[in-house]
C-alpha cells in the first residue's frame, strides 16, 4: 500500500517535470508550428543560468598559504566566498537559497534567449519545411551544447536545496499512514512549482486578451492577421514563453539531477513524445500525456511488474505513445490538421 | 428508359444533430450533365463528399452501376470510373503540368497499386501522346512543363479538369468549377465543359453561377435545406414556385 | 531539384574519363609493400605512433580529457622530458627517457564518444592512417571490448583504459589487449572485508544495478562477497542506463526492510542514483536497529564530484587515488599537478602507467613486434607505478595489485579531495583463478596489416 | 523538371561509379583516403540513399531508421557466427531480415502520417534500442555487442545452443573444411573484407544503390511516391491506393539500411545496440537535410560530411595545430592554436552543429544546392523563376 502510494507521489513528480517540459515544447512546437529541436538546450540552459548563478555567489577570494603546500609543491589555497566576506550571514543565506533565488536571474535570462532565438531565427523558419526546422534546431542546440561544456566542463555539477527543505517530509504522519511514508521535500517543492507554472501559463493564455489572440493566431494565422493585429510581435512572446517554462523546469530541476552540457539532449526525445501523445496543438493535451507518461513509468518500473515482465520500464513510454497513436489518430487531445503532413 | 449511372437512395447525413441532408433521392442518367443548384448551406458539397465516399451517410445508400459507393475508400470509388474537380483546384503542386497528367493516366490503366520499380516513366510513351493531348485540348499546351505551384487559378483548374479527363471517368463530378472567375474567364470555361460534354461524359455539375448551370445542364436538381425540392429540365425548374422562393433575396433567377 | 539536371559539358565528361582512367589504377597504389614490414605498423623511421583514443564527447569527456592529459605526460616523460615523473620510481625499468627503442615517442588522439562504433572508426584510422602500433584509452567496458577486438584483428598491442568489467580480461580477452585496471570481482573481493568490519554481519541489502553487462558482474561480485559474509540481499533491481531520475527504484528501497543500498552504477547513473538517495533521507534512516548505509562499488573521484556532498562516508573501491603516500604516486601528482594545476584521476593514472609498461616491453624485447611485447608483458612483475608489487597474469592479460577501498571524505580540504583510502586490500585476498571468467586469449595477432 | 533522360542519367550513374571508385585517390589531400572511413562514406551513402527513398521522394520523415540498420548488423554477424565467414549470405540474410522488420514497423506506424508517423517510428526504433541493449542480451550480447568468436570445440557441438554468444558454428565453412586459426575475418570467397577490397565491396554496393535510386526517381513508382509528398489527398482521389506504394517504400529504404547495417559488420564484424539509438536515426535525418533531401547525390554528399567531420576533425589536437600554424610567430602561433582548439578535436561537434546551421540558412536545399551554384546553373535558372521558389524546391 505504502509502496503504491509512493509510486503515485513518484508518478506526479514525474509526470510534473515531463509536462512542464512538454509545454514549453508544445507551445512553439505545436502552436507555432517549429520543430524545435532546441527545445533541450533552452532545458540545459535554464539549468546551467542557476548553476552560473551559483557560481557567480559562491566566487571566492582565494589566498595562498605559503605554510602549506599542495603534493604538486605549489603553496595551498585558501577560499572564502565573497558573498559571505561582503554579507555575512545574508551572504550565506543566499548561497543556501542559490537554486530557488536563481530565478530571478533565470526568468529574464531565458525570456531575452527566447526572445533572440526567435528574431534571429527561427521567425525565418516559419515557412521552411519541418526538415530545415530540424536541422537548424538541431545545429543551434548543439552549439550551445558546447559552449557550456566549454565553459563548464562535461561532468554533472551538483546543485543543493535549501537547507530547510533538504530533508524528507513525513508524509505518512499526515494522512496517519504511518512513518515510513517519507518523500523528499524539494520533490513536492518542485511538483507544487510544476502545477503553479503550468496553471499560470494556461491562465494567461486563457483570461488575457494577449492570451485570446494568440489562440487565436494558432487556429487561423492568417485571419488574425487580416484583422490587423501584429500576430507576429505576439508569436515573439509566445516563444519567449516557451523558453522560460523550459529553463525554469531546468533551473528546478537541478538538484535532483545534477546538470551537465548534455542533459538537454535526453529530454530532447522525451518531451517530443510527451507533446505528440498528448496531441499537437493542445496545451491541455501535453500536460495530461507528461503526467500518464510519469505515472506509468513509476508503476512498471515496480519489482512486481518487472518481474513479470521482464525490461518494461526500459520501453513503457515508447509503448504507451504506440498504443495511444494507434487508438488515437490525433494523440490524445490533438487538434485536426496540426503537423500531419 | 435510359440507364441510370448513378444512384443515391434516400440518404441522410446530419452533422452533431444538424440535418445536412435528407431523404436525398437522386437518379443520374448516363450522358447526361446534371447540375445541382441551391442556396449557400443548402448540402450541396455534403452530397458530393457522400458520393465520393470522403463522408459516410447516416443512413441510405448510394449505388454507381450496380455497385454499392458507400464505405468505398476514395481511391476505390475512382477506379470504378467516378472522378473529381474539387472546388479549390487541388493537383500535385510540385509536379509538371504533364506529370500531373501522367499520375491519373497510370492510376487509370495500372489500377490502384501496381509496383513497376524499373519502369521508366519517361519510356511510357503512348500515355504521355495522351496526356499531351488532353491538355492542348484544355488549351495548355504551352505549360505542359510548368510546375502546378507556379499556375494561375484558372489553369490549376484546367489542369485539374484535364486530370479527370484523361481517366475517360463514367461519371465526372464538377464542384463549382467556376467559383470566384471572373465572366471572361467563366465564358471560357463554359466553352470547355460543353466541348467535355460533347464528348459524351456524364456529369454531376454543383454551381452558383446560373449562367453556367442554363448553358450546361440537361436536368437540375435544386437543393434547400438538405432536400430536394425540385428536379428537372432548366426550363421546369426555372418556372419553379417553390425554387424562387428558396433563392429569393438571395439571387436573381 | 535534383543532380539529374546539372549540366554535363565536356569539361565534366573529360574529368569523369580522368577518374575512371584513375580508378583503374588506383588499388596499386594502395596495397602496401607487404614484404618491407614483418608486423603491422613497423615503425620505419626515428618515431613511433602511439593511438590514444579517449571519450571527447558526451558523458565521460572529462574523464577522456583527464586520460588524454596523462597520456600526453608520459609521452614527455619517455622522450626524456619534463620530471621523469614514474620513470624514476618504476623498477625494474628498462625504459632509457629517449623514446622507445631510440625512437621519438609520437601520438595521435581520437574521440570514442563512449560508443563502440565510433571508437573502433576512431582506432581504425589511427591504425590505418597514422601507423599507430599501439592503442590505449576509454573509459567504459563496452568500448574496451570492442577496440580491443579490433586490436586483435588489425595486429596491434591494446593497453586498456577504464574499463572495470570482468569481461575484458575474462569472456572477451584478447592475446593482443592488456589491462591495468582492476574489476568487479576485485571491488567485491576488497570490499567485502571492509563492509563487515564496518557494518557487521548481520545485513540485508538492497542492490540497484544498471541493466547492461558490467552492472550485471558488479552485482554478481557484490553479492558474491557479501553474501559469503552472512549478508542477505533483499532484492536486486535492474535500472535502465541514464535513467536520469531513479526515484521509482529508490522508493521501494524505504520500506523493503533492507538496510544497505548498494548502487552498481557508474558514471552519471551513480551520480544521480546517489544524489536522489541521500535526498530521499535513506542515509537518516534506522533500519532494523542500524543505521541505514549506501555502498558505491567502483569510485571514481572525478564523477563523484557531480555527487556533491552526497558521498560523505560511502565507501567504495578505486584503482587509485592521488592521495596516496607512496613515493611512486608522489612522483605521479607532482609530475602532473606541476603540469595541469590539478592531481590525475584514477583514469589518468591507468592509462599513464599502461603506457609506461608498453615502453618498457618493447625495450625489454628489444622489439616493437606484438609477438615481442606480449611475451615480455606476461607474466611481468614490477613495482614503483603507484599501486604497490603489481604483476600482468600470463593467462589472461589482467595486472594483480593490491585494491584500494575508500571512503567520501567528511570534511575535504580541496574541490580535489574527495575520498580517503581506508584499507588497502592486499593482492592475495582479490586473487582468483584466470579459468574462472573463462574466455581463452587465442594466438597472438603480429601479422603485417 | 523531374525527369531527367535516359542519357544524363546513365551519365550521372557513370561520374558517380568513377568518383566513387576513385574516392581514394581524390581524397588524398583532404587526408580521408584509409579504408575504414572510406568503408564508412559508402555505407552511410547507403544507409542515407535508402532513407531519402522514403524521406525525399513521398515526404514521410522516419525517425527510427537506425533500428533497420542495427537489424541488419546482427542478423549478418548471426550468419557469420552460424554459417560461414563467407560475405554473400550475410549481407542477403541481412536485407531479407530487415525488409521483413521494417514491413512490420511500417505497416503499423503508416496508419498514421506527419509527427505522428515520426514518432512512432521512433518509439520503435528506441524499444528496440532499449531491449537490445538489456533484456535481449542473449540475442545482441548487450552492451558489448555481439561479435565473431572462435569455433566450438566439436566435443561440444551436442550443448552448442546455450553458449551460441561466446561459441561460433560456421557450419557452412565447416562443411566446406575451412580451417581457422583464432577468430577468423569476413571474405568474399577468398577476398579478406578488411581495408581496400572492404572498401571496394561497399563501393560497388553504393554504385548499386545509386543505380537503383535513379531508377526509382525516374519509375512510375516513384513518381507515384512523388505525389504522395505533394498531395497524398488528391492522389487517393486519383483512384491509387496510397498506402501499399507507402509500404514499399518503407520496406526497400528499410532494406537499404539493413544493406548498409550488414556491411558494416561485414567491414567490421561487431554489431552494437548503440547502432539503434535515436541519435543514429537522427544522423542519417540530417545527412540526407544537410546534402539535400529528395536529390539523388545530395545524401551521399551529406553522409559524407558528417562522417569527414567525425572522424578527421575529432583526431586533430594541439600538436596537430601547432604543426599547422608552424609558421606563425611563437605567440600568435599559441592564440591561433587556442583559437582553433575550440573547432577540433573535442571542439568537433560546435564545428559540426555550426556547419549545420549555415548551411540551412544560406543554402535551404541543402549542399547540392551550393554544388549547383558552384555548376552556375542556379543563375541561369533564377532568370527563369524566382529565387525563392528555386531554393524552395529541393527541401521539401
Amino acid at each position: 500500500m505504502d509502496a503504491i502510494f509512493l509510486q503515485i507521489l513518484n508518478g506526479l513528480d514525474k509526470g510534473g517535470a515531463y509536462a512542464l517540459i512538454a509545454l514549453g515544447l508544445t507551445l512553439a512546437f505545436g502552436t507555432l508550428g517549429v520543430v524545435n529541436f532546441a527545445h533541450g538546450a533552452l532545458f540545459m540552459l535554464g539549468a546551467f543560468c542557476t548553476v552560473g548563478f551559483n557560481k557567480i555567489l559562491t566566487l571566492e577570494k582565494v589566498a595562498l598559504d605559503p605554510t602549506k603546500m599542495t603534493a604538486w609543491g605549489t603553496p595551498l589555497e585558501v577560499r572564502t566566498p565573497y558573498v559571505e566576506t561582503w554579507f555575512g550571514d545574508f551572504g550565506a543565506f543566499l548561497v543556501d537559497y542559490s537554486v530557488p533565488v536563481s530565478l530571478i536571474v533565470v526568468i529574464p535570462l531565458m525570456l531575452l534567449v527566447g526572445i533572440a532565438m526567435e528574431r534571429g531565427l527561427i521567425r525565418h523558419f516559419y515557412k521552411r519545411p519541418h526538415a530545415d526546422q530540424i536541422l537548424v534546431t538541431f545545429g543551434l542546440a548543439i552549439v550551445l551544447q558546447e559552449l557550456i561544456k566549454h565553459y563548464f566542463g562535461a561532468n554533472p555539477i551538483p546543485q543543493s536545496v535549501p537547507e530547510i527543505v533538504s530533508g524528507s517530509a513525513n508524509i505518512g504522519s499526515w494522512f496517519g499512514l504511518g512513518d515510513s511514508l517519507v518523500y523528499p521535500w524539494w520533490r513536492l517543492v518542485y511538483f507544487g512549482f510544476s502545477a503553479v507554472v503550468i496553471f499560470s501559463v494556461f491562465a494567461f493564455l486563457k483570461f488575457t486578451t494577449f492570451g485570446m489572440v494568440v489562440r487565436a493566431g494558432m487556429f487561423d494565422r492568417e485571419q488574425v492577421s487580416m484583422l490587423g493585429i501584429n500576430i507576429e510581435k505576439r508569436f515573439t512572446i509566445v516563444f519567449g514563453l516557451a523558453a522560460v517554462v523550459a529553463g525554469v523546469a531546468g533551473a528546478m530541476y537541478t538538484p535532483i539531477l545534477p546538470p551537465d552540457y548534455h542533459i538537454g539532449m535526453e529530454f530532447l526525445v522525451l518531451s517530443f513524445v510527451v507533446v505528440v501523445v498528448g496531441g499537437m496543438g493542445s496545451l491541455g493535451g501535453a500536460v495530461t500525456a507528461g503526467f500518464l507518461l510519469g505515472i506509468l513509468q513509476s508503476f512498471s518500473s515496480m519489482n512486481e511488474i518487472k518481474s513479470i515482465l521482464p525490461g518494461i520500464d526500459q520501453i513503457i513510454i515508447y509503448l504507451v505513445a504506440v498504443v495511444v497513436l494507434l487508438a488515437m489518430p490525433r494523440g490524445l487531445m490533438g487538434r485536426k490538421g496540426v503537423m500531419e503532413d | 428508359m435510359e440507364n441510370i449511372v448513378l444512384h443515391v437512395n434516400d440518404v441522410h447525413k446530419s452533422f452533431a444533430g444538424l440535418h445536412a441532408l435528407s431523404d436525398i433521392d437522386l437518379s443520374i442518367r448516363e450522358d447526361e450533365t446534371h447540375a445541382i443548384i441551391g442556396p449557400n448551406g443548402a448540402g450541396k458539397s455534403t452530397l458530393l463528399n457522400v458520393c465520393i465516399g470522403r463522408l459516410k451517410p447516416d443512413s441510405g445508400s448510394v449505388v454507381f452501376d450496380g455497385v454499392t459507393l458507400t464505405g468505398k475508400k476514395p481511391h476505390e470509388i475512382n477506379q470504378l470510373g467516378v472522378a473529381r474537380v474539387f472546388q479549390t483546384p487541388e493537383v500535385f503542386p510540385d509536379l509538371t503540368a504533364i506529370d500531373n497528367v501522367m499520375v491519373p493516366a497510370l492510376a487509370k490503366r495500372d489500377g490502384a497499386f501496381k509496383m513497376s520499380l524499373f519502369k521508366r516513366l519517361s519510356r511510357e510513351k503512348d500515355l504521355r501522346v495522351e496526356a499531351e493531348r488532353v491538355l492542348e485540348d484544355l488549351g495548355m499546351a504551352d505549360q505542359m512543363q510548368q510546375v502546378a505551384s507556379e499556375m494561375s487559378r484558372g489553369n490549376k483548374r484546367r489542369l485539374e479538369l484535364a486530370m479527370s479527363l484523361i481517366q475517360k471517368p463514367r461519371l465526372l463530378l464538377l464542384d463549382e468549377p467556376t467559383a470566384g472567375m471572373a465572366r471572361h474567364d467563366t465564358n471560357a470555361t463554359i466553352d470547355l465543359l460543353q466541348k467535355i460534354k460533347a464528348g459524351g461524359i456524364t456529369t454531376v455539375i454543383i454551381e452558383h453561377d446560373m449562367h453556367v448551370v442554363f448553358s450546361l445542364a440537361d436536368r437540375i436538381s435544386v437543393l434547400a435545406g438538405g432536400r430536394i425540392i425540385a428536379q428537372g429540365t432548366p426550363d421546369e425548374i426555372k418556372d419553379n414556385p417553390k425554387v424562387k422562393e428558396a433563392y429569393l433575396g438571395e439571387e436573381q433567377v | 531539384m535534383s543532380i539529374n539536371d546539372f549540366k554535363l559539358d565536356r569539361r565534366l565528361l573529360m574529368k569523369s574519363g580522368l577518374i575512371g582512367g584513375a580508378a583503374l589504377a588506383t588499388p596499386m597504389h594502395f596495397i602496401k609493400d607487404a614484404h618491407a614490414e614483418d608486423f603491422c605498423n613497423m615503425p620505419k623511421g626515428k618515431s613511433v605512433t602511439l593511438g590514444f583514443n579517449v571519450p571527447q564527447t558526451g558523458a565521460y569527456a572529462d574523464e577522456g580529457a583527464d586520460e588524454l592529459r596523462a597520456f600526453k605526460l608520459a609521452v614527455k616523460h619517455l622522450n626524456g622530458e619534463g620530471d621523469g615523473g614514474m620513470i624514476n620510481t618504476f623498477k625494474p625499468s628498462s625504459l632509457k627517457g629517449n623514446g622507445i627503442l631510440g625512437k621519438k615517442v609520437e601520438f595521435v588522439t581520437g574521440d570514442t564518444q563512449t560508443k563502440s562504433d565510433a571508437a573502433r572508426a576512431s582506432a581504425k584510422r589511427m591504425i590505418e592512417k597514422d601507423g599507430a602500433i599501439m592503442i590505449s584509452g576509454g573509459s567504459s567496458s563496452g568500448v574496451a571490448i570492442a577496440v580491443q577486438g579490433l586490436c586483435q584483428e588489425a595486429g596491434v598491442i591494446f593497453m586498456a583504459g577504464l574499463t572495470h568489467s570482468n569481461d575484458t580480461t575474462g569472456k572477451d580477452k584478447r592475446a593482443n589487449g592488456f589491462r591495468h585496471f582492476f574489476n568487479t570481482h576485485m571491488s567485491g573481493a576488497a570490499l567485502g572485508p571492509v563492509l563487515e568490519k564496518e557494518y557487521g554481519k548481520d545485513r540485508k541489502a538492497y542492490h540497484l544495478t544498471a541493466d547492461y553487462t558490467w552492472g550485471w558482474s558488479q552485482e554478481k561480485s557484490m553479492r558474491q562477497a557479501t553474501e559469503s559474509r552472512g549478508w542477505k540481499t533483499v532484492a536486486a533491481v535492474k535500472t535502465p542506463v541514464g535513467a536520469g531520475d531513479f526515484s521509482q527504484y529508490i522508493t521501494p528501497v524505504l520500506n523493503s526492510g533492507a538496510d544497505v543500498l548498494i548502487l552498481n552504477h557508474y558514471g552519471k547513473d551513480m551520480v544521480n542514483s546517489l544524489t536522489q538517495a541521500v535526498q530521499f533521507g535513506l542515509r537518516d534512516k534506522q533500519v532494523n536497529g542500524k543505521n541505514f548505509e549506501i555502498v558505491v562499488p567502483l569510485f571514481s573521484r572525478l564523477m563523484a564530484q557531480g555527487a556533491g556532498d552526497a558521498i560523505k562516508g560511502i565507501f567504495g573501491s578505486t584503482n587509485w587515488n592521488w592521495s596516496l603516500k607512496d613515493a611512486a604516486s608522489q612522483a605521479f601528482v607532482k609530475s602532473f599537478g606541476a603540469e595541469y594545476g590539478a592531481p590525475p584521476s584514477m583514469a589518468a593514472h591507468t592509462c599513464y602507467v599502461q603506457t609506461l609498461l608498453y615502453a618498457n616491453a618493447c625495450e625489454m624485447g628489444g622489439t616493437f613486434s606484438p609477438t615481442g611485447v606480449v611475451k615480455s608483458l606476461e607474466g611481468f612483475k614490477f613495482d614503483g607505478l603507484g599501486n604497490g608489487p603489481t604483476e600482468y597474469r600470463a593467462e589472461d592479460h589482467q595486472c594483480f595489485k593490491d585494491v584500494l577501498v575508500v571512503q567520501g571524505n567528511e570534511k575535504p580540504t580541496s574541490k580535489f579531495d574527495l575520498l580517503s583510502v581506508v584499507e588497502v586490500t592486499p593482492r592475495s585476498k582479490v586473487e582468483y583463478d584466470a579459468k574462472m571468467l573463462g574466455g581463452s586469449l587465442g594466438p597472438v595477432n603480429a601479422k603485417p596489416c | 523538371m523531374n525527369q531527367g533522360s535516359l542519357f544524363k542519367d546513365l551519365m550521372l550513374f557513370l561520374v558517380f561509379a568513377g568518383v566513387v571508385l576513385a574516392a581514394p585517390v581524390l581524397l588524398a589531400p583532404l587526408g580521408a583516403n584509409y579504408p575504414d572511413l572510406l568503408q564508412k562514406f559508402a555505407i552511410f551513402g547507403i544507409f542515407a540513399i535508402g532513407f531519402n527513398i522514403l524521406f525525399g521522394l513521398t515526404g514521410y520523415l522516419s525517425f527510427g531508421h537506425a533500428a533497420f540498420l542495427g537489424v541488419g548488423s546482427y542478423a549478418s554477424v548471426w550468419v557469420f557466427k552460424l554459417l560461414s565467414m563467407n560475405v554473400i549470405p550475410a549481407v542477403i540474410f541481412s536485407v531479407i531480415v530487415s525488409g521483413l522488420f521494417a514491413f512490420l514497423i511500417g505497416f503499423v506506424s503508416l496508419r498514421r502520417s506527419g509527427i505522428y508517423f515520426s514518432i512512432l517510428t521512433l518509439a520503435f526504433a528506441q524499444m528496440s534500442y532499449n531491449l537490445a541493449y538489456s533484456v535481449l542480451t542473449p540475442i545482441t550480447n548487450g552492451e558489448t555487442g555481439l561479435q565473431i568468436r572462435q569455433l566450438a570445440p566439436s566435443d561440444r557441438a551436442a550443448d552448442y545452443v546455450l553458449n551460441l554468444r561466446d561459441e561460433d558454428l560456421r557450419i557452412l565453412d565447416q562443411a566446406f573444411g575451412v580451417v581457422e586459426h583464432g577468430i577468423p575475418i569476413t571474405n568474399l570467397f577468398g577476398i579478406k573484407m578488411s581495408g581496400y577490397p572492404g572498401f571496394y565491396f561497399c563501393a560497388v554496393l553504393l554504385i548499386l544503390a545509386f543505380g537503383l535510386s535513379i531508377l526509382i526517381a525516374r519509375s512510375n513508382f516513384g513518381m507515384m511516391l512523388k505525389a504522395i509528398k505533394s498531395n497524398q489527398n488528391r492522389l487517393s482521389y486519383t483512384g491509387i491506393n496510397t498506402r501499399p506504394y507507402l509500404i514499399a517504400a518503407f520496406v526497400i529504404s528499410g532494406m537499404f539500411a539493413g544493406l548498409s547495417g550488414s556491411l558494416l559488420a561485414v567491414t567490421d564484424p561487431l554489431a552494437g545496440a548503440e547502432r539503434m539509438q535515436w541519435t543514429a536515426s537522427g544522423e542519417v535525418v540530417l545527412m540526407t537535410i544537410l546534402g539535400g533531401a529528395g536529390t539523388l547525390v545530395g545524401p551521399v554528399l551529406g553522409a559524407t560530411l558528417i562522417k569527414f567531420f567525425e572522424n578527421i576533425f575529432s583526431a586533430i589536437n594541439d600538436n596537430v595545430l601547432q604543426g599547422v600554424y608552424s609558421f606563425l610567430p611563437d605567440g600568435l602561433r599559441e592564440a591561433a592554436v587556442a583559437v582553433s582548439g575550440l573547432f577540433v578535436g573535442s571542439g568537433w561537434h560546435l564545428t559540426l552543429g555550426l556547419l549545420f546551421m549555415i548551411i540551412v540558412i544560406f543554402l535551404p536545399g541543402g549542399l547540392m544546392q551550393g554544388f549547383e551554384l558552384i555548376t552556375g546553373r542556379f543563375k541561369r535558372k533564377a532568370k527563369a523563376e524566382t529565387p525563392s521558389q528555386q531554393s524552395k524546391q529541393p527541401a521539401e
